[in-house]
């Protein structure tokens, strides 16, 4: 029974992982429902397997960037999730002290870039990421995730033509889910995604996102061509958001219908798809599963109940980053208010 | 007179102008299907199509520069964006191609657009959406930039502004659209842009602001009447033009003034106003004018953070009391 | 022998035309070097065949759009050379009164759109112009030129895109210089121009665009195939600049040999590849060339005298047009400057 | 000392970063090949390979992104604009991205990047390339801005924004590229951020300015000597952070003062220093504040009426006389 070449353990591991993602963002939505999250709120759940799949292929000093629906690929990268729960509250213990919430996870150490706002903003960036790679003769490669929208975005033309010039070690990543928002991608475009780098030379995968054996295979082996110099790469993840937009968009409406959600959480829910395949191939029992996914529950409280316990961030933190250095030549901030001493 | 929302207000005037006037298109992400990310447009695509309420790609910077095309040509597009965050991408459209076109043809090409949608902070959306943008709209020539506070505001200043023959910035705010006001029900409840509105009369200290926050204004003068202090609130409404009579006549009369916006201090609106009142009414002055404004810092997302960093009643009656020499 | 179908009589007219273009922007020429004209002027010799054949198939409610090197398409669809060289000069009797100069003709009556100095600027504007002409049933086209450099500018890419999805009747010419500024084109992409549209589905057409027959039939059959709702086209339109980017940079230099330029004037002047044409093909004598260089000359000439005697703009020009009318309410300008009455 | 041109001073500041530091590098429209659209960077790439002065394609947002992104992996990215009339399409990066990445992170990505290029009116360049960028830039806070009006204070000011940890817009000028003056040959010769350079001494009024209008201010104060009145001209070199000691001294001083800059008015860097001014030296003021700044228009592409929208010498006197009140 073909695991697309993975080792067995490596799929449960996979299987972990999946399950703590998708624990995790439950939670999240949780906590949101209890007003302990604020703004806005984008969950993954569908996609765990697109971020399980091209995540757990890196290396620790491989770079990880996307938008704004990113917590579980931080996660992938292997940000705590008591470290992303906390941002996620507001919290000192975040991993922006509580600075960035949902939209910004940053983890440098662990080179995750963010968690970006603006929608196509990230790729620019990915590129002078690839950029500084290359220009110190690095053997990493950068994973730039985006939604299937911002590739109408100037900027990721505008990124992926430089990245095909100078060869820049990036794999752009669509994560495809066929709509931005409530707008299904062929209302906006008359082409598909898998077209989007043809006018730069960027070879381009198809993959189903839905099967993370699939999908972490074929990202082990474009790492691999990055890493060796192959330059930039294109993927068109297809994949499915199983919740609304963010927490304050409706699961479905006008723009699809309930029926064509809960056909794809019956037919491609990557934990499900998945499991039947470990089952089949006499990988996986029940009671493992549920033991397995007992972890991944008390691993998404843990998380809860440590950001719970996080405190909210020093008021003096305000004007801490806004600047390396405070200058101490000329005046920085200009809004006339009191200011702890570290900021006058 | 009816009480209605902001937002009913807004999607009051798209409604009529666009059945008043058949060039009159509304174009923007998620506006038709979706009602509009914040429902504004709801229920327009169903009464005008899809050629007149129109869903755009993520493309700020196309779709605003389509507009201006389309308003080169002699339509009147409505630009919605999602936020006026996004729209520093289309900046170059606004400023280098609409606020420029009437000047660069010296006459003969005119661009009636009107750029609208949400300015400035919500609740807790962190520092890439909680800008706001008045200072990036109201630089360059060329261009209007109107800011309403109320429901009745919302709909007559939209209603001018899509009648303008200028690009006419048109800001409001995600905590406004659920506020509600009475609202003339008359079709043509036009309110002309450049005029000022005192929101509330006093003598001993002016309060001069704009957009979401002459609430806050309206609130920190309530707190002061309890004090025996009487402000008066004077809301810009539209920051170009800029009705300069009504902020003099105002200043002449309290000599104190306090200007209050949300976004950032440096070169914000208050710096230009402030400009403007120590030049044209030095004498009247009895004090500094003093601003209050966002702290000088990205929008951060933790509540308390969030809460330090936005303006608020609190600070205004500071302000207040200290061009009034009442601190003690 | 074949002019591409098109009637002798109407060859002579295109070559009228290019001979008009050359030698008004010869004469621009001579006016900056004096010092009649100033700041950027951006030369169209060599490329003439480029702007007489894609134009001159229109008809008078078609309209055209460009960038910064538009003053022969401005001729083309009709501007008087008079107006032209007179906003140039910077002149009252200029297109705009002066008020633009020879990156901003616009002429709104006979539908030149401008005249943008903005990079890629004019690609969204020509879109909005399709857009308008759909919006009313019309069946005009939108012409909309740009150089090879635009294609990188994402506003390029998001217009369109939109064209596509919304079918606008708009033909994208990229006028393929091969440079942009000191910059070859295949030093900023990895593919060719005819490649750039392909992701958004637009048909796409490869023109040698020294050969002006092969220009205006092209042009002719599409202008046709968009009027009646074919949506947008795209055509890598290939000529090549005799002269510097500007006046102020010089011909050829490190990112272009002398021995280039020259070859390609020798081999591939549009006026000279023409006559030849018209020559073998027994329509035009030497002597009927001569005399309608003549004519040509003495039209640019007419054009710099008529420009030379007209006024400079009137000193309250200054504050008429930045908006169109002033506003009875509210003050509109905050320079603190004293302003004629109308503008008070 | 030797007397080199701006556009020398600027060439040795990059090469001799470049040499100091291997994570600098520079990339812009026709750097390399071309030695810069005005020459700035000639000779660099013979020197340092196109590996660190690369040529980019007319990207402006794409490249300025990924110097971004560059710079939050350590490199120390400066990235030319040929004019900043261009990098309005790059905003979002700069103001998005740059200037809130160490914020949002909270300390833990910094953008060491410098964002130069000549910004303001040459000649007869018409509307979309005579425009002075310092209120797009200016306004959010997490990114410095500098605007140095000599040779010697654009090497040592390139210098210190090079080796500066944040994002530094770096404003040069067109007609200020031959521009010759007195620079020191010291390799270390850095101008700290922040520091406003006094370039004339005088006790009866003074005129605040920055970058290429520093020259303008200085010709008025010549004409004013004439007439007995003697003007001090300060540089504020560094708008962000600013120098607000040494203009307040001066304010203390002469009591009167002019703010003359190259672009427009509403929501001009002056409106901000004048705001500034009156709330911190109130008392100190014997008359308002003026304001010398382009007419409230696009520029316009004709001599004579872009020499009307320019600020000049002759207006700055008559500003001047008017604080004096000398004015008859
Ligand atoms: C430039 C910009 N425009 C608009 C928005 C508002 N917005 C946030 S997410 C979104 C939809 C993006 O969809 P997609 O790229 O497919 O990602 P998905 O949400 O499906 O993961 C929009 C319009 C934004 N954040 N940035
Ligand atoms: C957005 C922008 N960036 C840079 C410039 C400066 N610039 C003017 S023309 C030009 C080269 C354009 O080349 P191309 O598009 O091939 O047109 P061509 O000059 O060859 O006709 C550049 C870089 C500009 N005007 N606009
Ligand atoms: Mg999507
Ligand atoms: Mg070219």
């Amino acid at each position: 029974m073909d695991l697309h070449g993975i080792r067995p353990e490596r799929a449960l591991e996979l299987m972990d992982a999946m399950l703590l993602y998708r624990r995790f963002e439950e939670k999240a939505e949780e906590a949101y429902a209890i007003g302990k999250i604020g703004g806005f709120c984008h969950l993954h759940i569908g996609q765990e397997a697109a971020a399980a799949g091209s995540i757990l292929p890196l290396r620790e000093d491989d770079y990880a960037i996307s938008a704004y629906r990113e917590h579980t690929q931080a996660l992938a990268k292997g940000v705590p999730p008591r470290a992303v729960m906390a941002e996620l509250f507001g919290r000192a213990d975040g991993t922006s002290g509580g600075k960035g919430g949902s939209m910004h996870i940053f983890d440098a150490g662990r080179r995750f870039m963010g968690g970006h706002g603006i929608v196509g903003g990230q790729v620019p960036l990915a590129a002078g990421m690839g950029w500084s790679i290359r220009y110190r003769g690095g053997d990493q490669v950068v994973v730039c995730f985006m939604g299937d929208a911002a590739v109408n975005q100037g900027a990721f033309h505008e990124a992926l033509n430089m990245s095909a010039v100078w060869d820049l070690p990036v794999i752009y990543v669509v994560e495809n889910n066929a709509y931005g928002m409530g707008t299904a991608f062929h209302r906006v475009s008359r082409t598909g995604i898998d077209e989007k780098a043809a006018a730069y030379g960027i070879p381009t995968r198809v993959l189903n996102g839905q099967d993370v054996l699939e999908t972490y295979a074929a990202f082990e082996e474009m790492a691999g061509t990055v890493r060796d110099g192959g330059g930039p790469l294109f993927v068109d993840l297809q994949t499915y958001r199983f919740k609304g937009h963010s927490m304050s968009d409706p699961v479905s409406g006008t723009y699809r219908s309930r029926e064509e959600v809960e056909g794809k959480i019956e037919s491609a829910d990557p934990i499900r798809v998945l499991a039947d395949r470990l089952r089949e191939a006499g990988h996986l029992t029940q009671e493992a599963l549920e033991a397995m996914d007992a972890r991944a529950r008390e691993a998404a409280q843990d998380a809860f109940d440590a950001a719970d316990a996080s405190p909210a961030p020093d008021p003096e933190a305000l004007y801490r980053n806004v600047y390396s250095e405070l200058n101490p030549d000329g005046r920085l901030f200009f809004d006339g208010l009191d200011r702890p001493d570290f900021a006058r | 007179m009816a009480e209605i929302t902001y937002r009913e207000a807004l999607n009051q005037a798209l409604r009529e102008e666009m059945a008043r006037d058949e060039s009159v298109f509304l174009m923007g992400e998620e506006v038709a299907e979706y009602d509009g990310a914040y429902k504004v447009s709801k229920g327009l695509l169903a009464e005008f199509g899809e050629q007149r309420v129109v869903d755009s790609p993520i493309s700020e910077l196309g779709f605003a520069g389509l507009g201006v095309g389309a308003a080169m040509t002699g339509l009147r597009p409505v630009i919605e964006f999602m936020t006026f965050n996004f729209s520093i991408l289309a900046l170059d459209q606004v400023i280098n191609h609409a606020a420029k076109m009437l000047y660069m043809s010296d006459g003969q090409i005119s661009c009636p657009i009107v750029f609208r949608g949400p300015t400035g902070a919500a609740l807790q959306l962190s520092a890439q959406h909680s800008q706001a943008c008045e200072t990036y709209y109201v630089h360059a020539p060329g261009i209007k930039l109107v800011t309403p506070a109320t429901p009745a505001d919302a709909k007559g200043l939209l209603k001018a502004a899509i009648r303008d023959n200028d690009p006419v910035a048109f800001m409001e705010g995600e905590l406004l659209y659920n506020f509600k006001g009475e609202v003339p029900e008359d079709d043509d409840f036009v309110i002309p842009l450049g005029v000022a509105d005192v929101k509330r009369e006093g003598e001993d200290v002016t309060v001069l602001t704009h957009g979401k926050m002459v609430h806050v204004a309206l609130q920190a003068a309530q707190k002061m009447e309890k004090d025996g202090i009487h402000a008066e609130v004077v809301d810009l409404r539209s920051l170009r033009p800029l009705d300069v009579d009504t902020i003099l006549a105002s200043v002449r009369k309290t000599n104190r003034v306090v200007y209050l916006e949300e976004g950032w201090s440096y070169v914000g609106v208050g710096a230009q106003i402030v400009s403007l009142i120590q030049e044209e009414a030095f004498d009247h002055l009895d004090a500094p004018v003093l601003r209050v404004t966002q702290a000088d810092v990205p929008m951060p997302y933790a509540k308390n953070l969030e809460q330090l960093a936005k303006p608020s009643a609190q600070r205004v009656v500071e302000a207040c009391e200290r061009v009034l020499y009442r601190t003690v």
